[in-house]
């Protein structure tokens, strides 16, 4: 069997979400590897969000807010567009691909857009191959 | 009135064969409208395109060859249906089947057996090149490879061409190498004729070629082998920089590189070759050369830009024989006379030979001379 | 009267010594402690055996004090003999409360980190390629050494832990405050962190503060930083508003930027993540080319984010599936 | 005590059953922590399946509730709604999206079916670390804002302040009336667009609760549903209006000239002037570019010839603030450029109008007093109208502009109701004629002689261009001052070639080029189109993503003069609902800072979009202002020490979600 990559998907209500919701209204197909998680903006994403998705086994993360410029809450998105890369940067340091965080622009009449995006992603991180998280269960445990 | 039925496997096959946005068309026409077969013995293209989509027959005749594919059609059609590309499918269906006109039977042939359509043999092939002073490729001494298309090997027209680049890439200081009799056509014709298989099998050989030898960056004087090069190759694996010969002098005379300082005395107009212009939107940089020569009075034709009309040489039409007074170069060059132009300049080796057999067939050796571009800046450098 | 007082260890795992120095740095207040506690065993500065502990009864300690990271079999087994004999367990100082600067391990594996110790450092000479091993038979018998881990843990990641102090090391004022608490029975509820503020360290940080936009980020060492401007505003990256204060902002008085040693805030899951997104966010660029350019100012971000706290961040260290 | 949580798996008929096994993602829910019992219902937000909802909640005490249904943006408000009538905390209600970001878009069903689940179990993690909320209350300035005063602006502003709701309605231009005020005729009836709307305009410039505010843009826009404040810019008329009798001696004296754009340039105005002679309000303003006394310092006529003394060359733009409850968004459309498809020759060919060009031509108060005439005063004999010329088409707009066709019959009847004998074309794709009485228009036009030709124009040739390529010989004969129009009859097969006097384009309908600056004031999402998105495209034509701001008219996208005025209406209604409750609940579900945990360091300061966020010195603590949050986390987001909680997306809660869907 091929391997399912499972996607943590953080979509911004108003743009992304929007947009996800109008694929679904115009029965557009797509696979159906990325679980989402909806934020109010893609500012809400707190890169600890994305530590604690791969943390809970997540084969890569989705990000896709409103496009530059079109941002509900006016500039929250452009926080994000900073945010990313350093979160990127970071990741590789911790031997995660950064090809695993994906930043997308979906707009709320980008249904079409928002199903090449997941489908696109989920073959490319396909290609990745599962992350195998090294991580010892056991070791969660609440900290001071 | 006939009765038909929809034959959609037929359809199909047509849109896996690279139409794949043929059920989009409303049939507003734009495209028979925009034809530059309009004022000669119309096309329907829209008809075409119908058919297609039903899966019906009706491509017994002649109209499907006759597509010079100068994508004016395509460029304007409000559907964006690459009408281009469902020619392309259509011929390649019907070549299948064996049904190709005879004269694009001997350019294929030859193409198959010497790696080129002009029944010319493949050992003199570049040929011109050392005499001209180029040397073999050489990543490390090469700016560029200069592939030439296959013309000047064969035609005495295109060698003056040739020439021409020679003189103003030395010129300008620009280095460049060319390949040897292994090089092949590039194939975009070929493609457009239909013979899916033997344009796969230029591409892969010439793009062996440019692996082997290190090739990044191309410098091509037709459109044809640009086109192809940026566009198409890509798909199948090879990713070379494409650089035309026009695009390069803009750039060089802008950067003070070429010093044109004779004048060149003439009233010149340009035809925009299709796979320049619509195929490719290089409209301007040809222009800015020309303004650049000394001496040239520019004028522009009626038809031009994207609106400019085909020479007629596309699409395979280099190959076949098209009655006198149909051809779109016979109606160019009275147009070109008609804005008080002495010289026609293009930028296409099949434009130049398509208008070279025009004026001469009407008469007007002493009206109009026709140049490239590269050949009007090579006049003029001291 | 010997039973009523307190029976307390204080052991050490992965670590560099300095806890047990700062347990001495509460300077005369040792002998108070001593009025109220009896230090059963602390190897650092008196002479016991673990057999002495082994042979104590369950629960016999009331309070452990363990500093150090769970770096090596002998750490592990020490940390669960003591918690079985405890009482209540305390992770002492940065490195068993969160992994410390020997869970900077955790970026590399043992195998990685024996070679760089072993061969590839200029000075080593081992033509032999001689390395470390948990047995080896001499004439004299079998010698044993604990086995090191590849990660590092933190002590609550290997027993159950009661208290958390942290600080590299804990500040003396702040372990006294500790003691006091103990020995009064004042603790907070099990699972609490003492000897620390729930606010960052910029509530005690007297630096100015006026305006976070970051055009290049600048290293410490090739600086002059304004002693009375915020660091972040100058360009350097400090932990502190992603760190808890109780250190009594020692490194800053030495014009030094906040490291991250007391930890993460209360709601603050990962350290790093949360600097991390403070920095980004105050990147003065909203084309994506520029910001690169600027994040090529700010070499080993990890490295910054996670100094201390890597074994105890969400990823807990670095994936090795591409190594 | 452990929490009790409800599970609903909601069939959506065969929406989401059809492809989702909803019995097991149920079964899967039972299973699940913390929850107390699940089931699979028909249709959740039927009556039937509400009172099912309520029911278990009171019987057994449920204290988080999870809908598996559509998506929250169709139905959580009605599950939230029902969750408060039983008596439970609104926020405690979450909904796992399981039919458009599931069964809709899943072919597979064991896959749709995982995936249910996984979002199921998400949700039931989230609604166990929900916190109850309370909704805010504001009150509701009892006022509202009209952005634009065209025929949508105009409609809305009357009905609003007709209701007793004070208006206040910003007009870029000098004049408001829009588009509307340029047409002539309006189809189908052909009643005069100056003869209706004038007395509409004259009404707003009059209304005692309406305040007008021409020749005015809005600059900024802050606070929020029931509170706006905007900042107006009233520009400098160089004119002071309150002395100004609009006597119009200046506009008659001043010495320059240059094109109208009311006009579309075929007429001359003044630099001083008003654009029509209908204009409300009708006073003229300077325009500052074509004035000489700005341009070269002398002049100063109209000053001499001002009897009250109202011209003002000392005159500074000046802003005003407003607040109001409500605002209306109707700034209309814009004309497609032609000039981008040369090969229609428009801009080229003096002959070639624009759809807004011929309307002025037309206009029997436009540059001709409505003769139509070519621009050297010929009568045209023959006329062709190109249809979709930018419409339907890839390359410029896809969408259909709606009224073209229409408009393209309207110009053919008042072509042959001037110049009986003229040949009338029109080339087009299809008609659609789909209004009321449209059909029967076009009906009554092909009586009126019109010809049609099925074809769209592909190529306009001058008569000389013509002859210059024309190679073949078709017998046609064209003179100079003829156009000629080629396209493909595809009733026929054939191409033809049409000689005309004159050509109508039918520009596309745009997004105004400021649209996107537009849509930035007022947090309006737009379309890929470009125009203004609204809330939902049946059932919220209206209202948009920013509650509190309706839209209506062209700049919702392209629609004829019934449309607009419905759409005007319906967006007045909706601002007057919202004024007349007074006082609206908003979500509560905005920021908080935690005092005991913030430690000052400032920063979250600047990353608050509407500056909600101050910093309190004495204190050393930043301090949010709740009114002004919008509730996007941002600044939880951005705040190092997690002192700053995002209520209903708190990161604890969005940590259970990602362990819930990452559980299966």
């Amino acid at each position: 069997m091929s391997f399912e990559p499972k996607i943590v998907g953080f979509l911004c209500n108003w743009c992304s979400y929007t947009g996800a919701d109008l694929a679904g209204t115009s029965r557009m197909k797509y696979l159906p590897n990325v679980r989402v998680v909806r934020i109010m903006c893609s500012g809400r994403l707190d890169p600890t969000f994305v530590m604690k998705a791969f943390s809970q086994g997540a084969d890569a993360v989705l990000v896709a807010g409103c496009h530059p410029g079109d941002c509900h809450y006016q500039n929250g998105n452009m926080k994000t567009l900073r945010r990313i890369p350093l979160l990127r940067r970071t990741l590789a340091q911790l031997g995660i691909e950064p090809e695993r965080l994906r930043l997308e622009w979906v707009s709320a009449s980008e249904g079409e857009r928002y199903q090449s995006v997941v489908n696109e992603f989920v073959e490319q991180v396909r290609k990745l191959g599962p992350l195998n998280l090294e991580l010892d269960p056991s070791v969660e445990r609440a900290a001071g | 009135m006939e009765v038909a039925t929809p034959f959609l496997e037929v359809a199909e096959a047509i849109e896996q064969g690279g139409a794949e946005d043929l059920n989009v068309c409303y049939q507003c026409a734009t495209c028979t409208g925009s034809c530059p077969w309009g004022f000669v013995e119309p096309l329907n293209v829209r008809r075409l395109i119908h058919l297609a989509q039903l899966g019906l027959e009706g491509y017994e005749g002649e109209d499907i060859w006759r597509c010079t594919t100068c994508n004016t059609c395509k460029i304007r059609c409000p559907r964006g249906v690459g009408i281009v590309d469902l020619i392309r499918s259509i011929r390649m269906m019907i070549g299948e089947t064996g049904l190709i006109p005879q004269s694009l039977r001997a350019a294929l042939g030859s193409t198959k057996s010497e790696g080129n359509p002009w029944s010319g043999e493949r050992k003199l092939r570049n040929k011109w090149a050392a005499d001209l002073g180029f040397t073999p490729f050489d990543k490390n001494e090469h700016e560029y490879l200069l592939f030439a298309c296959c013309m000047p090997s064969y035609d005495s027209r295109s060698r003056k061409l040739v020439e021409a680049v020679a003189k103003v890439l030395s010129a300008a200081g620009i280095r460049a190498g060319v390949l040897g009799s292994e090089e092949s056509c590039c194939g975009e014709s070929i493609r457009k004729i239909g013979d899916e298989g033997l344009f796969g099998n230029l591409a892969e050989g010439n793009g062996k070629l440019f692996a082997e030898h290190g090739v990044e960056r191309v410098l091509v004087i037709s459109p044809h082998c640009y086109h192809t090069f940026k566009n198409e190759y890509p798909e199948l694996g090879t990713s070379v920089q494409v650089t035309h010969m026009t695009e390069l002098m803009a750039s060089a005379i802008a950067a003070g590189k070429l010093d044109l300082k004779k004048p060149v005395d003439a009233a010149v107009t340009y035809h925009d070759p299709c796979y320049l212009g619509r195929h490719n939107e290089i409209y301007d940089a040809p222009r800015e050369v020309l303004r650049s020569i000394p001496g040239v009075k520019f004028t522009e034709m009626i038809r031009n830009r994207d609106c400019s009309l085909c020479c007629g040489g596309g699409g395979g039409r280099m190959w076949m024989e098209t009655k006198f007074g149909e051809r779109f170069s016979d109606l160019r060059i009275p147009e070109a006379l008609g804005v008080g132009a002495d010289v026609l300049a293009t930028a296409c080796p099949y434009c130049i030979n398509m208008f070279e057999d025009s004026r001469l067939n009407l008469n007007k050796e002493d009206e109009i001379r026709i140049k490239d571009v590269t050949e009007l800046v090579a006049e003029a450098l001291a | 009267m010997a039973d009523e007082k307190l029976r307390v260890a204080m052991f050490w795992g992965a670590a560099c010594g300095g806890c047990d120095v700062a347990l001495l740095d509460i300077h005369e207040h040792i002998l108070d402690v001593i009025e109220v506690a009896d230090i059963i065993f602390w190897p650092c500065a008196m002479d016991f055996k673990f057999k002495d502990v082994e042979a104590m009864p369950d629960e016999h300690l009331d309070l452990t004090f363990y500093n150090g990271a769970i770096r090596n079999s002998e750490n592990e087994h020490i940390a669960k003999l003591l918690r079985q004999k405890s009482k209540l367990m305390a992770a002492f100082g940065s490195c068993s409360h969160m992994g410390g600067i020997p869970g900077l391990g955790n970026f590399h594996d043992r195998k990685s980190i024996f070679e760089t110790a072993y061969l590839n450092t200029k000075s080593t000479h081992n033509p032999d390629k001689v390395f470390p091993r948990t047995e080896f038979e001499v004439p004299e018998g079998k010698l044993t050494l604990p086995e090191i881990y590849d990660t590092v843990k933190t002590l609550n990641q290997t027993v159950p832990v009661d208290y958390f102090i942290p600080g590299c090391p804990p500040n003396p004022e702040q372990i006294w405050i500790v003691i006091q608490a103990v020995a009064s029975g004042k603790l907070p509820p099990k699972g609490s962190t003492v000897g620390a503020s729930d606010k960052a360290l910029c509530d005690e940080c007297p630096r100015k503060k006026t305006e976070l936009k970051f055009k290049q980020f600048k290293r410490r060492h090739l600086v002059h930083p304004d002693p009375e401007v915020c660091f972040m505003e100058q360009g350097i990256v400090c932990l502190g508003a992603a760190t808890r204060a109780g250190c009594g902002w020692r490194c800053i008085q030495s014009n030094m930027p906040c490291r991250g040693c007391y930890g993460p805030l209360p709601n603050a899951r990962d350290q790093g993540a949360k600097m991390l997104t403070a920095i980004a966010s105050h990147i003065d660029s909203e084309d994506p080319e520029e910001v690169e350019r600027i994040l090529d100012t700010l070499p080993d971000p990890a490295g910054y984010f996670y100094r201390f706290g890597l074994p105890l961040s969400l990823l807990h260290r670095r994936q090795r599936r591409n190594a | 005590m452990p929490k009790k949580i409800g599970v609903y798996i909601c069939h959506c008929g065969s929406n989401i059953a059809g492809t989702v096994d909803v019995e097991a993602v149920a079964e899967f829910a039972k299973g699940l922590g913390g929850v107390t019992l699940a089931k699979d219902y028909k249709f959740m937000c039927s009556d039937p399946g509400q009172d099912m909802l309520k029911e278990d909640i009171r019987s057994s005490g449920l204290d988080g509730v999870v809908i598996a249904a559509c998506s929250p943006l169709m139905h959580e408000l009605t599950f939230r709604k029902a969750a408060l009538e039983a008596g439970l905390n609104p926020f405690l209600v979450q909904i796992a999206n399981i039919r458009e970001q599931c069964s809709w878009v899943t072919e597979d069903r064991a896959l749709a079916t995982q995936k249910a689940k996984a979002l199921v179990a998400g949700a039931v993690a989230r609604a166990l670390s929900h916190e109850p909320l309370e909704m805010r209350r504001v009150e509701v300035q009892p006022s509202a804002l009209i952005v634009g005063g065209g025929i949508a602006g105009i409609q809305a502003a009357l009905d609003l302040a007709d209701a007793g709701v004070q208006v206040y309605m910003v007009e870029r231009e000098p004049t408001i009336g829009g588009h509307m005020a340029m047409f002539d005729k309006t189809f189908p009836t052909l009643d005069c667009s100056a003869c209706i709307l004038t007395p509409k305009m004259t009404a707003v410039g009059s209304h005692p609760n309406i305040q007008l505010m021409a020749y005015s843009e809005v600059e900024e826009v802050s606070g929020y549903i029931g509170n706006f404040r905007v900042k107006v810019r009233r520009k400098a008329a160089y004119v002071d209006h309150d002395k100004c009798t609009g006597c119009g001696l200046c506009m008659e004296k001043c010495p320059y000239k240059v094109d109208s754009e009311f006009d579309q340039g075929l007429s001359k105005r003044r630099a001083i002037y008003v654009p029509f002679p209908q204009a409300v309000p009708n006073k003229p303003v300077i325009d500052r570019d074509a004035c000489a006394y700005f341009k070269k310092g002398k002049c100063r006529v109209c000053e001499k010839v001002c009897e009250p003394g109202a011209i003002d060359f000392e005159q500074q733009d000046s802003i005003e603030e407003i607040e109001t409850g409500a605002i209306i968004v109707s700034t209309g459309f814009q004309a497609m450029d032609m000039t981008a498809m040369p090969q229609l020759g428009y801009g080229k060919h003096a002959e070639v109008y624009s759809a807004l060009e011929f309307e002025r031509l037309n206009n029997a108060a436009g540059p001709t007093l409505g003769k139509i005439v070519t621009k050297d005063g010929r009568e045209p004999t023959s006329v062709a109208i190109l249809h979709c010329t930018g419409s339907r088409d890839e390359n410029y707009h896809r969408y259909c502009s709606r009224v073209c066709c229409m408009y393209a019959l309207k110009y053919a009847h008042l072509i042959k109701e001037k110049i009986p004998e003229a040949a009338v074309y029109q080339f087009y794709i299809d008609m659609r004629c789909f209004g009321k009485g449209y059909e029967e228009f076009y009906q009554r036009l092909q009586e009126e002689g019109v010809r049609f030709i099925r074809g769209k124009a592909a190529q306009v040739w001058s008569g000389k261009e013509y002859r210059a390529i024309a190679t073949d010989d078709t017998g046609l004969e064209v003179d100079d001052a003829q156009l000629v129009v080629q396209a493909e009859d595809t009733l026929l097969g054939k191409l033809v070639r049409v000689p005309v006097d004159m050509i109508v384009l039918t520009p596309a309908f745009e997004a105004r080029d400021d649209a996107e600056q537009v849509g930035k004031a007022f947090l309006l999402n737009r379309g890929a189109d470009g125009f203004f998105l609204e809330q939902h495209p049946k059932l919220a034509p209206v209202s948009t993503t920013n509650d509190g701001v309706f839209i209506a008219g062209g700049c919702q996208g392209p629609k004829d003069i019934p449309d607009t005025v419905a759409q005007g209406s319906a967006a007045a209604s909706k601002a007057l609902s919202l004024i007349t409750r007074r006082e609206i609940e908003i979500e509560a579900n905005t920021a908080y800072i935690d005092e005991e945990l913030c430690s000052g360091c400032k920063n979250c300061l600047d990353i608050c979009p509407y500056n909600a966020i101050d910093f309190d010195d004495e204190k050393n603590r930043a301090v949010l202002n709740e009114a002004l949050c919008k509730a996007c986390g941002t600044c939880a987001a951005t705040c190092p020490s997690g002192a700053i909680r995002a209520r209903h997306f708190a990161d604890d809660q969005i940590f259970a979600e990602i362990e819930g869907v990452m559980s299966i």
